[in-house]
Order: C-alpha cells, then structure tokens, then sequence
C-alpha cells in the first residue's frame, strides 16, 4: 500500500506465498489482501491450496518463500504461538480439539495464566460466559467434547480464538458438517463479530455462501490465486468458471426414469455400532430396478452406516432382500465378498481410505474386492497378467489418465482415482450399484463423466443407491429422495417437488415448516443425533 | 510420485544404515582400547575364513532366516511380532515332544514330523495374542512380550519337572532318538580324504530355511492370501471393505509368523543340541526383527540380513574367545541396526529424499504436477 | 598349552570360577607358561568353545562346571589326541579326568561352626540352583550344625531351578532376609554369583554368612564367619601342571586330600575361638581318618538330617 | 502366618516393587504424552550400571545416582529423537534401546573393571543406607503399629521414599497443573496442543525427559541400594512388568502403585514358597508366581476386568507434513 493516508492498511497481506509437500506444490506465489472488519471468502475445489495457505498464515506450515504483513507491518509467524500473538484465529475443517478433555479445559489448553491450573480455569469460565452472551456462542463448559454435537464442537473453536483475543479469525469450511440453518446461525455469528470490528476469512467451496456473506471472494485453483474480486461486482457463474477454468454446466441430462421390479428390499434395518451407539433406527426402504434413490443428510447420521450394512462390512438386525431373496446380515455370509457374489457392487464414500490400497499399483487395485474371482486365478496362484490385461482394458474405457497399470494408485490425481473405482466396480454389471460422495474431491469435467456414467448405468436397468452430502447433487441426480437424520428416515421426496430448505429442516430431524421453527431447536436437535441419547 | 527411485529404497537407505551402526561400532571398540580393524580381520576369519567358520555362520543364519521371516511376514500384516522368542521358544518344545518319543526311520521323516510339531507349537503360541488383537483390540507388541516371558516360564517349568531325566543336574531334556539325528554339513559335504564343516552345527535344516524363502515369497506376491495380507497391512479399512476379515487375516498371519518362528527350532534344537535346553533361542527371536527390518520384509533381503547376522554372531563368538572384546558387542551392534534401519529410518531417508527431489528439479525446472494434463 | 572354560558366572564370580581361575594363574605366574581362557555366555557356546580348543590344539582343557558333561561326552571321541579335565562331573572317555570333590566334607565343617556361632539356635542356608549337587551342600552343613548342637534349627532355601539362580544376589539377598525373620543369624550360601548378595545382607543385617568355594572372609571383614574351601585351583593347578600326562578317570577330593576345608585368616580370627577350632580340628580328622563318616546326598539322593 | 512374618513379606514386597514403581511412573510420563516406551527395561540397566561404577569410582553414592540418572537421560534422549524428532517407530525404537543397554552395560563395565561385566561390590558411602524413621527403635515396643512402624514402614532406603513422594506428586502435576494439562493434552491430540500455540516437540521431550530421570533412579535403586553393585542382566525384566503394571493401572498414578505394589508382592512370594505352602496348605510353583505379572496383564489387555485405554494418539509420531 503506497497511499496509506487514503486507505487503511490491510488487516493481512500475504505477499508470494509457495509451500510444497514433497513433489505437490500445494501453493504458488500466491498473494492476497484482506482489509479490516471484512469478511474475505476463499473458494476453489478440493486440492486447490485453500487449507494449505491459511495453515501457513496460522504458522502450522512453514512456507517455502514469501512474506506475511499483519496490520501493515512484517511478521514472522513460525508457529502457531507467533499467529496467535499476531492476533490470528483458526477453526480449522478437521476441529482440534482434545476429545477427552472438557469444553473448558479445551479452551484453556495453550492459554493458561500460570503454572496452576484452577485460577486459569475459574478465569476462563467467567470470560466464557461473557462471551458466550456477546456472540450468541452457548456451550455447556464442563461437557466432554466427545459428548457433544459438531455444532457446538465448532463454537468451541470460535471460542478458543476469540478467549485468546484474536482479531483475525479464519474459518476453514465451517458448514462442510452443519445443516442449512445450522450454517444460518454461525453467518449470524460471523456478522455480529463483522460489527465488532474483526476480520473474517472464510474458506469454503459453496458458491451461495460466499455470495450471501462475504465482501470480497478469492478464488484458487491448482495452488495458484486466479482471482479477487468484490463479492458485489461478481455471480456464482463467474465465479465458478474462475475455479475451473472454463464454462461449466451445473445440471445433469437425464431422462425420466423408468422403474421396473424392486431390486432391493430394506426392511426395518438396525445397527448398534461397537460402542453401543444406536446408528440405524428401523430403517426401510427400496430400490427398483432403473432408478436412481438419493440419500439426503448430514454426514453422520447413518448413511455411511447404511451402505456399509448394504456393502457387507457391519453387521445389522433386520432384513434385506436382494431380488427377493434375504441376504445374511450377521453371519459367516456378512462380507463384501459375498455381496458382490449377489450382484451387490459399491462405490465407498472414501476412495483413499476403503476403495483403494493406496500403494497397490493400479492393475492390482482393479482386481481389489474381486481377486477371488476365477478370472484373476491360475491355479493355487494369482494371474497377474489376466489382471494387467483387464486393468489395460478398463483404463482406456474410462479414460483414467496416466493409463499406466504400473503406477501406484497413490500417484493418480483425486478424480482418475475416482475412475479406477467406478470401472472396476460398474464393469462387473452389478444388478445394484451403492455409490457414496461420487463427486467428492473430483473436478467439475469428471463430475460430469461420473453423472453420465451413473445414468447410463441406470438406464441399462439398474437399481442405483446414491449417498452424497451435497444437495445438489442429490437434487440433480434422483428419481427419489430419502432423507435421514440421526438414523432414522426422515421421509421421501420428489426432487421435482421439493427444495434445498425443506430437505434441509428434514435433515436436521424437523417435518414442520420451515420458517415455525428456531435454529436453537434445530441445534438441539443435531447435538443429541448420534451419540445415541434420546431425541 | 515417489520421491525416490525404488533402489534407493531397498538398497541404498539400508546400506546407508548399516554404514552407520558399523562406524559407531568401531568407535565403540576403539573406546574400549582394541583396534577395529582388528576386530573385523578376526571376525572375517574366523566366520568365513574356513568351512568351520562357514559352518557356524551359516548355522546361525538358519535360526534368523526362520525368524527374520516370521517378523517380516507379521509386517505385511502391518503387525509387530516381537514375540518370536517365544514362539520359538514354544517350537522347541513342539521338536522336543516328537523327537524324545517317536522313533523314526529315518531323519527325513523326523525331521518333517519335527518341522510339523515346531510350526504347530510357534503357531499356537501366536494365535492367541493374535486372537485377542483382532478380537479384543489388545496390543499385539504387548501380549507378544508378555507370552516371551510366559513361554520362558513355561519351558523352565517342563524342564525342571516333567521332561528332565531322573537324576540329571541340568534343566534339560534327555537326548533325542537316534533316528533324529539331522545329517550335518560336515556328514553332507566331507569326502573320503577332507573333512569339511568339521563339527560345525550347521545341518539340513538350512536348506529347509531356503525352501521356506521361496515360499514365503510366493506366498506373500502371487497367492491369494498374500494379495489379501498386503492389502490389509496397507489398509485395514480399505481390506474390509473389500470383504477381507480382519480377524482371519491377523490370526493367520500370525499364525504363520509364530510357525515360522518356531520352525527354528528344527536347526537348534534337532539340528544341534539334539535336546532341549532351558536357553536354546538365545535372542534370536529379537534378532529377527533386525533381520526383518534390514531386508525390508523381502524374503530374498531376510535372507541377505540373515547370513549379515549369522556373520556377526560367529565373528563375534570368535571375538570373545580371542580377544578382550566380550561377546555382546554384537548385542551393541544389532542394537544399532535395529535403530538406525527401523527407528532412525526417516534420519537416512529425508536427507536422500531432499537429494532425489532437488536432482529432479534440476532435471526440469518446471515440476508438472499432474502428468496426466 | 593348556585351556580353560569358565562357567556362566564368569571368572570373577568371587567363588567357583574364580577359585579355579586363581589356580591357572598361579600356574602361569610358577612356570611362565601361557594358558588360554574363555568366559561362557551362554549355554549353546560350551561346545562351540570346546571344538574351537580342541582345533588350535590346546591340551589339556580344563572345564569348571558340571553343565559341560553333556558336550564332553559327545565330543570327547572326536579329539582322541587331546585331554579334557571337567570339575564337578563325571564323563567316561578315555581322554577324560573328570575331578569331583567332597563337599558334603567341608559344608560339615562349616556347618559345625555355624552352629557353635549361632547365638538364636537357628542357622540357614542358601543354595543357588536347585540341584543335587547343591543338595549335598546344604545336606553335609546340616549334619555337621546337628553335630555340634543336636537343639540346632537348619533352614535352607534354593534361589531357583534355573541358571539364573546362580546370578541372582537380589534374590539371595531377600532370602536371607527371610531367615532372618525366621530366627536365623548364621547363614552358609552355595549360590555362586548369587551369595554376594547373601553375604551382604548377612552383613547389613547383624548376621554372619559363610563364604564358598574360594576363600570370602575378606568381602566382610568380621562378618564373614569362615568359608567352606573347595580347592578348585589346587585342581586346576593340578591340572595345568601335569599338562598332557593328565591321568584319566575320576579323581574324588576330599578332606583327606586336602580338597575340601574351611578357612581362616587375619579376618575371622575373632569369629572363630581357639575352642570352636579345636572342635573342628577334631572333627576334620576324624572324617580324613573315617572315624566319622558325612552323608553323600548324591549317593542316594536323601539326606537325613535335612528335609528339603 | 504371624504378624511378623507378613510385615517381613510385606517389607519385602516394598523393597521389590520401588524400582517397578519409579519405572511404571516414568513410563506414565512418557506414554501420557503419547510417545510409547518398551525402553524401561534399558534405561533402568544402564543407569544401574552407570550409578554403580561412578559410585564405586567416587565413593559417593549421590554423584552414582546422578550419572545413572545421566546414561539412562541419554537413552531417552535417543528415544526422544528417533520418535518425535524423526518420526520413527516408537516400538522399535525401544527394542534397540533395551539391546544396546545390554550390550554396553557389559562392553564397558568389561573394559572398565575387567571382572565380568560386574562392577565391584559398593560398600559404605558408596550405596544407599536403610534410614530409620524418628522413633522407629522407641515405639519398637508398641504391640501392633510398633513392629508396624519399625519393620515395614521405618528402615529402607531414601530412594524408596522418593518412589512413594512421587506417586502423590504425580498425580498433582497431572491434574493441577498448566503442564500436566498440556502433557495430557499431546498424549490424546497433539494437533489440538500444536494449534494452540505449545509445542509439541517441547513438551513429548520433557515427557521423555522426566521419564529417563525416573528410570534413572530406578536403575540406581537396583545397583546401590537393593543390591550393592551392578551385574549383568540385573534388570532382570523389571522394565517389562512395569509396562505391565503401567497398563494394569490404566495410566493413572494411584493405580500405578497398587500394581507394582501387587507385582512387588508376588515377587516377595515367589521367595518365600514356604509361606504359600503353610499358609494355603499347597504349593504353587514358583514359575506360575514368576509369570502371573505377565498372565495378569494380558487378561486386562483382553479386557476381562476393565478394558484398558491408551492415550488417543499413543505411539504414533505427530506428522503435519507428509
Ligand atoms: N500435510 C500435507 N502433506 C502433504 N501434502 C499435503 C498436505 N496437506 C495438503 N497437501 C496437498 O496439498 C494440496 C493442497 O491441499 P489443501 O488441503 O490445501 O487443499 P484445499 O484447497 O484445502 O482442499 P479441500 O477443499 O479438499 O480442503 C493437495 O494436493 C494435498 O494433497
Ligand atoms: N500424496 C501424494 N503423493 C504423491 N503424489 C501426489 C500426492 N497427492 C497428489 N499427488 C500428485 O499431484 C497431482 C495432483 O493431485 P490432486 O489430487 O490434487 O489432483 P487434482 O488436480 O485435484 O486432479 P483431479 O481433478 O483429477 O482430482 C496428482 O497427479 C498426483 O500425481
Ligand atoms: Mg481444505
Ligand atoms: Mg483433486
């Protein structure tokens, strides 16, 4: 800033940041300006650096090259110790927090005034309830954090910045687990602090939200700064042909369904997970033959449950019929192995940690899941070269790029992961495709190879399970819509007839109208769902 | 992308480490006021210097190929047997029982029989520690260390009472069956007019441990089991999903770790002593872990690590009877193998990762993150 | 030249190894020859260390322990030309002096004066590993405490059942403590490495302990009542001395012979009065002239004044 | 059995559970803060051995207390920068630990004394002296708390005291103070103690710190006040069965000395066969008594009485980049 007469100085200016992780440069010379008593959006895909640049304004990383300025001067930050004393607040997409300590020990940690704890402790309850007046922040401050809901885990975060003075809060993607009013409440949040005077950075990849609250948006792409622009002047159309590059259609192509015979039979299915958690509640549904069913929800409230039931990897009470015969829930039958013998294939939610073996190479990942089949066998030993032909065969198919067999599943990009999962798990012809997050972490131009492939699927007469986390996809990819909250089904919906906000209430476990209901009810609601109380 | 090009992980970063342990050990000996150079003259000697020296080396070699084996094999898993003391341990007396009152025909009988009894006693050892990690999410490093020394009561309590002979001072078992007898290099190899491998316990049991590398190689890259090993030990998650059982993989693996372990004893106990005694496994047990980690769980490199080993422990044998350096110097050594191949891994490695990493950049300025695009 | 094989405990146990280390020493310093030595570490070494003797040509070799019967045995016949001497066993080969002593002799003596010592009427004893050997030790000190007070009260402990038990001075130590606590205050230990710890919480608990093998009165100076003497070096020197012309077959030592005693020196001399020596005397003749006779727990693997 | 002889057990029993003691506590520091430890075992040897030479060297059994709080400091240090400095196995880490312990303690003690890997018996100044309490020999008398007082209580050693001061101590740092939450905090999410602005590094090196003091004074207890020397091996497993107690007690201080406390107790017993077979009228073989510590532990790791919970992020090293 040459002119500091007429313009404040801004309240951080990043000036040619660049961090590698090894071979990965996650940011290039990236700079940026946030200005006072703003709130600064950051928006770009999975993978672009978001994380990466605000850990390194936190002093978690250290950046390879650059400079960072807070309030006009030049600061160090080489450790989180030097950001907070800046003045620097993080909440960070996965919470930091100590599950076995309580909501005030947690916010104490780091922050203590002296060698002894209770003086600290009494200290810190007092400010606790001042704050928590102040910005609308209740938490129950001798609760165990494992005990209560992501919710209040994340004002717990905003709380820890705001109990060390920090003037600089960063959030990054703080609505990735909240429900829609749930998201509603923490903006409210942030404008309160907006008026207070503090600087606001906020990281995420939801267009609507960078469009409802913030004043200016930097968009990243592949570890570099494309663009900042003033939140007034720009449109989510823009804005995502910033993040990837070139135009994009949001919308899925597709027919009308044509449902046929039921496929698969849900009926009253529960699950108690091993720490005697309640995870599925009489859950029961089902799927026909050519269509697509969509599950709605907040992450952790039993979908991931439900497809591993389904994918043969928890075991469950109730029944499941597949083309009408029962499938074994319990027994020696309860495998994925045996799942796939009945023409159950699925696509699992988390492609790095369940699809793949990070460092198989890919012609071993292609066989992974059906290495007992008899094509992959030659006598007591395994046909490496039948797998390398068919790994050759599916690659070309579904234009995984590098389509080298030979190269570690860990060295191809998120998307051409994805790839490798779905040809191995949609060539098998399955009668019944489970299918979770698809799109997650994947670039719009695969997203859209993905869709047509799960539609064509759907087409040939498959029965289709879809779980995602994003509504819009849900929106745009179902012939129906289920939704769960802490469990249970919710209740079903035409996507042609229903909206982001209704499915929202349903996820967070309410069936009234919308506009009847607080968000503190809402709140409520989502802190007991899933740690198996009583709703 | 890797980092760094294959051989210099499977090669260079060991032998970078090896490097290591060896200069510390030669300050160690030039501490204690003997010369170094010395010392590796006299341990060369007098383990490769002659089919004596070889006979003992390669004796030795026996005991930690079975047992670098059987950590190696637990590793695939992703499980730390350090347990293989008392699987072997537990082998012994699975040798002992069918050596002391079976009488064979002939030694290749008992020695399968013997092999047999030592693999299920080593297995039965580990499954339940296996057992109860896969079931009961009990530490495996723990329970192992606990059944080592539950094993050494064990084997202290037979020996003392039921399986000692009447009258005898020693905590030992009376001499095996003539029929046990294993043929022995010296038996194997000497001719009319030399004698070769004079008295030097190696014997046939080597080549079963040879036998077992190839298996277990196979085992581990071209079977079922092992793609199914592998994979769970990459990814536990990622295993169930693909309908592996955890619990069968952990209880099997571990199953052949400890039958591997207590497979030793067919070269200890049959092979040499031809009788039980109270400390026949003599670390080797521990030892395995070095091997296994120096030859980075590859059959072919527990091999190499073996006879590395079995070097060290005759030279060292020889060390103590020549000069003042006492005999667990070598303790000192493996000590630091252990430490720098396993532990102080990272200390080698990133160095020679900052090194390939700048190399390549070098090689072209611009990095293309994605070569697909 | 010859060779000797120490046992576990190492040559510088303070008792059996060392006594026989002493010997060989004394050789070399007498006739300026050269001996070679090793230290066992482990049980699977004892027939390595043999063959490896055997082979450079060493002769005779002297091995201290029992434990070396089993490879001697089985080794012997390979090496016709050269002469084993083993100390505390017997091994029949052609080529084989095999050297036992009486111990049961000495431990009578030692015992006598436990007992004329004790002031509480009860002594004890501490032996390492629990073997016959060991046994015969505890048995002769029973015998010879009886015969000098008939009222006299024995205890005896083992350490273990392993040969770890001749490494264990913590153990040997909480032992006697435990006599104590019974009534001891005179304790005979026969438990290698083992008894240092026993002759030190004798010492730090206001009992007498009674040394072994080689002469311990100095590790206490005052609290060391005597030592039982097994004259292992004279054995060694023995050995060393008549070099390749060593006579096979089984040598017993005894007090006759001089191999077995009891010690007295600048140290104990106020332990020990001018009577309780005489009685001693006395009895130590009588046994050299067989006059009286000590029970051999190893002859029959019973002892009739001690139950075990 | 009479009073007498159960304070003797009981005294016994004391005396055979302080060095576990001290280990388990210093293996509480260290796994608290989620480095895990199976180096006790080493640290204890080699501290014994360093404690015993340099008080034989000296004379003074104070300075051989400190340079075996020194060697087994040194081990930690290894530990320390093999797991939190680069990241390595934890687990293999101690193995190495424990074997270089072995074979140092003998190479040097070798070429230092030349008597077999032994040092030389310590006498006088040169160990630690049973102390007796005030008025211990006046209440002698007393029936009851007298012998109470004077033979279980009264007469051992300054380090035994020390190993009980610091169960009380323990505890209080743990839960009272800023350091102790933060050393609790590292051992369950050291992300959450690094993004609070502490550092890692910092405090899992204090934990290894303390945890080699501790293991320090253990080893020195072994060689210069249970016994008076140090010889090979004299650790004996006790590393291990402090692990064990360390697990039994579900890291926590008060159950750390009920556990060695009971550990200590089976090992007085294991002594004293002829108190088990007067007392239950049978005997039990030593070896089963020898091994219970360790059939013990694994019926608690099973989780039959109480399952046991390790702190959160045990063992694995903090990795913020990969
Ligand atoms: N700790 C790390 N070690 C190695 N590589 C990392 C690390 N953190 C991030 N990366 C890599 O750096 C790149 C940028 O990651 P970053 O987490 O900053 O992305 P992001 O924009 O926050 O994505 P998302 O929307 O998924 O959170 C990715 O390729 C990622 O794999
Ligand atoms: N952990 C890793 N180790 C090694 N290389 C990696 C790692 N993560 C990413 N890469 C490399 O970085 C490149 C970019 O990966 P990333 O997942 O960020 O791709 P992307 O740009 O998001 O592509 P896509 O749209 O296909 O997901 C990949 O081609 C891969 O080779
Ligand atoms: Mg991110
Ligand atoms: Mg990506």
């Amino acid at each position: 800033m040459t002119d500091s007469t007429t313009t404040a100085a801004p309240a951080i200016e990043l000036r040619g940041i660049s961090k590698s992780f090894g071979p990965v440069q996650a940011n290039k010379d990236i700079s940026i300006r946030v200005m006072p008593g703003t709130i600064h959006g950051i928006i770009g895909e999975n993978g672009a650096g978001k994380s990466t640049l605000m850990s390194i304004l936190y002093g978690f990383y250290k950046a390879d090259a650059g400079e960072i300025h807070i309030a006009g001067k030049q600061v160090d930050i080489p450790d989180s110790q030097a950001a907070i004393a800046a003045g620097i607040g993080m909440v960070f997409q996965h919470f930091k927090l100590v599950e076995t300590f309580t909501v005030l020990e947690n916010i104490v940690l780091g922050a203590e005034d002296s060698g002894l704890l209770r003086p600290s402790l009494a200290r810190a309850r007092r400010e606790l309830r001042a704050l928590a007046e102040e910005y609308e922040l209740n938490v129950d401050a001798d609760a165990l954090v494992q005990d209560i809901g992501v919710g209040m885990q994340q004002r717990v975060e905003i709380l820890k910045a705001l109990y060390r003075k920090a003037d600089i809060l960063i959030l990054d993607e703080p609505t990735g687990v909240l429900t829609p009013a749930e998201a509603d409440h923490l903006f409210r949040i942030l404008e309160n602090l907006r008026r207070e005077g503090k600087t606001i950075i906020l990281i995420t990849h939801k267009l609507r939200e960078i469009m409802e609250i913030t004043d200016t948006v930097s968009v990243m792409r592949r570890g570099e700064m494309t663009a900042t622009v003033k939140t007034a002047e720009t449109s989510p159309s823009e804005l995502a042909e910033l993040m990837v590059g070139r135009k994009v259609l949001l919308r899925v192509d597709k027919t009308p369904a044509q449902p046929g015979r039921v496929i698969l039979d849900v009926q009253m299915l529960n699950v108690t997970d091993t720490k005697g958690v309640h995870r599925l509640k009489d859950v029961s549904f089902q799927v026909r033959a050519g269509e697509i069913l969509g599950i709605a929800g907040v992450s952790g409230n039993g979908q991931s449950e439900l497809l591993e039931v389904l994918g043969g990897y928890q075991t469950a009470s109730g029944t499941v019929l597949m083309n009408g015969d029962p499938i074994d829930l319990t027994g020696t039958k309860s495998d994925g192995q045996s799942r796939r013998a009945r023409g159950i294939s699925h696509v699992p939610e988390d492609r790095q940690a369940e699809g793949l073996i990070m460092d198989y190479a890919a012609w071993e990942n292609v066989a992974f899941g059906y290495h007992h089949d008899a094509k992959y066998q030659s006598g007591i030993l395994m046909n490496n070269a039948a797998m390398l032909a068919d790994t050759e065969e599916k690659m070309q198919r579904f234009d995984v790029r590098p389509p080298d067999p030979k190269l570690a599943a860990k060295n191809f990009s998120g998307g051409n992961q994805q790839k490798i999962v779905l040809a191995r798990e949609i060539e098998q012809n399955p009668d019944l495709l489970l299918i979770g997050q698809p799109t997650r972490g994947v670039d719009i131009g695969a997203i859209e190879f993905i869709h047509k492939q799960i539609v064509a699927l759907r087409d040939q007469g498959k029965a289709i399970l879809l779980v995602s986390v994003e509504l819009e996809e849900i929106l745009g990819l179902s012939d129906r819509i289920i939704v769960m909250f802490d469990g249970r089904i919710m209740g079903e919906r035409d996507p042609a007839r229903t909206d982001e906000r209704e499915l929202g209430m349903l996820m967070a476990g309410m069936t009234s109208d919308p506009d009847k209901v607080s968000t503190a009810e809402i709140e409520e609601n989502l802190a007991h769902a899933g740690t198996g109380e009583k709703v | 992308m890797d980092v760094m090009p294959k051989w210099a992980d499977v090669v260079l970063i060991p032998l970078i480490s090896l490097l290591l342990a060896a200069a510390l050990s030669a300050v160690v000996i030039l501490a204690i006021g003997e010369n170094p150079w010395n010392a590796l003259k006299i341990m060369v000697e007098g383990s490769l210097g002659s089919t004596y020296g070889w006979g003992y080396t390669l004796y030795y070699a026996t005991n930690f190929i079975f047992t670098g084996l059987a950590v190696a094999i637990a590793f695939h898993a992703r499980m730390f047997n350090i347990g293989g003391e008392g699987q072997a341990v537990l082998g012994g007396l699975g040798v002992a029982l069918v050596c002391l009152y079976i009488p064979f025909p002939h030694w290749s009988l008992a020695l399968v029989a013997a092999s047999v009894g030592a693999a299920i006693f080593g297995a039965g050892w580990a499954i339940i520690p296996a057992y109860l990690q896969a079931k009961r999410g009990s530490h495996i490093v723990i329970t192992t260390i606990m059944f080592n020394f539950i094993a050494a009561a064990l084997l202290n309590y037979l020996l003392v009472g039921a399986l000692k002979p009447a009258g005898s001072m020693e905590p030992a078992t009376g001499k095996f069956l003539p029929g046990t007898h294993l043929p022995s290099f010296q038996e194997m190899f000497s001719t009319a007019d030399t004698v070769l491998f004079r008295g030097a316990p190696a014997n046939v049991s080597f080549f079963v441990a040879i036998a077992a590398c190839v298996v277990i190689w196979a085992l581990i890259w071209r079977t079922r089991l092992g793609y199914e090993i592998r994979a769970f030990g990459h990814s536990e998650s990622a295993a169930k999903y693909a309908g592996i059982s955890p619990t069968k993989i952990i209880v099997i693996s571990m199953s052949i770790s400890g039958a591997l372990a207590g497979m030793m004893a067919i070269n200890n106990v049959m092979g040499e002593a031809e009788r039980l005694v109270l400390n026949a496994v003599e670390g080797a047990g521990f030892i395995g872990i070095a091997v296994a980690l120096m030859g980075r769980s590859h059959p072919f490199g527990v091999f190499l690590a073996a006879i590395l080993f079995g070097f060290l422990y005759q030279g060292g044998a020889e060390l103590a009877l020549w000069t003042s350096i006492p005999r667990e110097l070598i303790v000192v050594i493996q000590a630091l193998v252990i430490l720098f191949t396993g532990a102080l891994d990272n200390m080698v490695r990133m160095p020679l990762e900052r090194f390939f990493l700048a190399r390549r950049r070098a090689a072209k300025p611009k990095p293309k993150l994605t070569p697909a695009e | 030249d010859p060779a000797i094989i120490f046992d576990l405990g190492g040559k510088f146990d303070k008792s059996f190894n060392e006594s026989a280390f002493n010997g060989a020493t004394k050789w070399a310093e007498e006739t300026g020859g050269k001996f070679a030595e090793v230290e066992l570490q482990s049980d699977a070494q004892r027939e390595q260390a043999l063959r490896r003797f055997a082979e450079s040509g060493m002769n005779p070799i002297v091995m201290a322990g029992f434990s070396f019967a089993t490879p001697l045995q089985d080794l012997a016949g390979d090496y016709p030309d050269t002469k084993f001497v083993i100390i505390d066993a017997v091994v029949d080969a052609p080529n084989v002096q095999s050297i036992v002593f009486n111990e049961e002799q000495g431990s009578y003596l030692v015992g006598m004066l436990a007992a004329m010592a004790s002031k509480t009427g009860t002594v004890s004893f501490v032996g390492g590993m629990d073997i016959p050997l060991i046994r015969k030790f505890a048995c002769g000190y029973a015998e010879g405490a009886k015969a000098a007070n008939p009222d006299i009260k024995v205890i005896a402990n083992m350490t273990g059942t392993t040969p770890a038990a001749w490494n264990d001075p913590v153990k040997g130590t909480e032992l006697t403590l435990a006599q104590k606590s019974q009534g001891s205050d005179v304790v005979f230990q026969a438990a290698g490495g083992t008894g240092v710890g026993v002759l030190q919480a004798a010492a730090d608990n206001d009992m007498l302990g009674i040394g072994v093998d080689a002469n311990q009165n100095y590790m206490h100076p005052g609290q060391v009542l005597t030592s039982m003497l097994k004259r292992v070096d004279n054995a060694v020197y023995d050995a060393f001395k008549a070099g390749t012309d060593v006579k096979p077959g089984i040598e017993s030592l005894g007090v006759a012979q001089d191999g077995v005693g009891y010690a007295m020196d600048d140290n104990n001399k106020d332990l020990v009065t001018a009577d309780m020596q005489a009685k001693v005397e006395e009895a130590k003749a009588g046994i050299a002239d067989g006059s009286i006779t000590v029970h051999d727990y190893m002859s029959d693997e019973s002892c009739p004044a001690l139950t075990f | 059995m009479d009073l007498l002889t159960l304070l003797q057990l009981l005294d016994s029993a004391v005396r055979l559970a302080t060095p576990l003691l001290l280990a388990c506590i210093a293996g509480l520091y260290s796994e608290r803060a989620g480095i895990f430890d199976i180096g006790l075992e080493g640290k204890m040897l080699a501290a014994a051995f360093l404690s015993a030479a340099v008080a034989y060297t000296t004379g003074n059994v104070w300075i051989g207390l400190l340079a075996g709080i020194g060697a087994s400091l040194l081990l930690s240090a290894i530990h320390g920068i093999a797991s939190i400095t680069f990241r390595g196995n934890q687990l293999i880490s101690g193995v190495a630990i424990n074997f270089l312990a072995a074979g140092l303690t003998v190479v040097i003690a070798q070429s230092w004394f030349a008597q077999g890997g032994r040092t030389p018996q310590l006498a006088g100044a040169a160990r630690f002296n049973p102390i007796t309490l005030p008025f211990a020999d006046a209440l002698r008398d007393v029936p009851v708390i007298g012998p109470i007082y004077y033979e279980l209580i009264s007469g051992h050693t300054a380090l035994v005291y020390v190993a009980l001061v610091i169960v009380p101590l323990t505890w209080w740092i743990l839960y009272a103070t800023r350091f102790g939450l933060r050393l609790r905090a590292v051992g369950e999410n050291p992300a959450a103690v690094d993004t609070a602005g502490v550092s890692v590094v910092g405090l899992r090196f204090a934990a290894v710190g303390i945890c080699g003091v501790l293991c320090g004074i253990a080893g020195a207890y072994l060689a210069t006040a249970l016994q008076a020397g140090f010889t090979k091996d004299m650790s004996a497993g006790r590393g291990y069965i402090a692990l064990a107690a360390l697990i039994f007690a579900k890291w926590k201080p008060w159950p750390c000395l009920w556990a060695t406390l009971l550990f200590g107790l089976l090992q007085a017993l294991a002594l004293r066969p002829d108190l088990i077979q007067r007392t239950l009228g049978f005997s039990v073989q030593t070896q089963l008594l020898d091994a219970l510590p360790y059939i013990l532990t694994v019926v608690i790791l099973a989780g039959f009485v109480g399952k046991a919970i390790p702190p959160r992020a045990g063992g694995e090293p903090y990795v913020k980049e990969r």
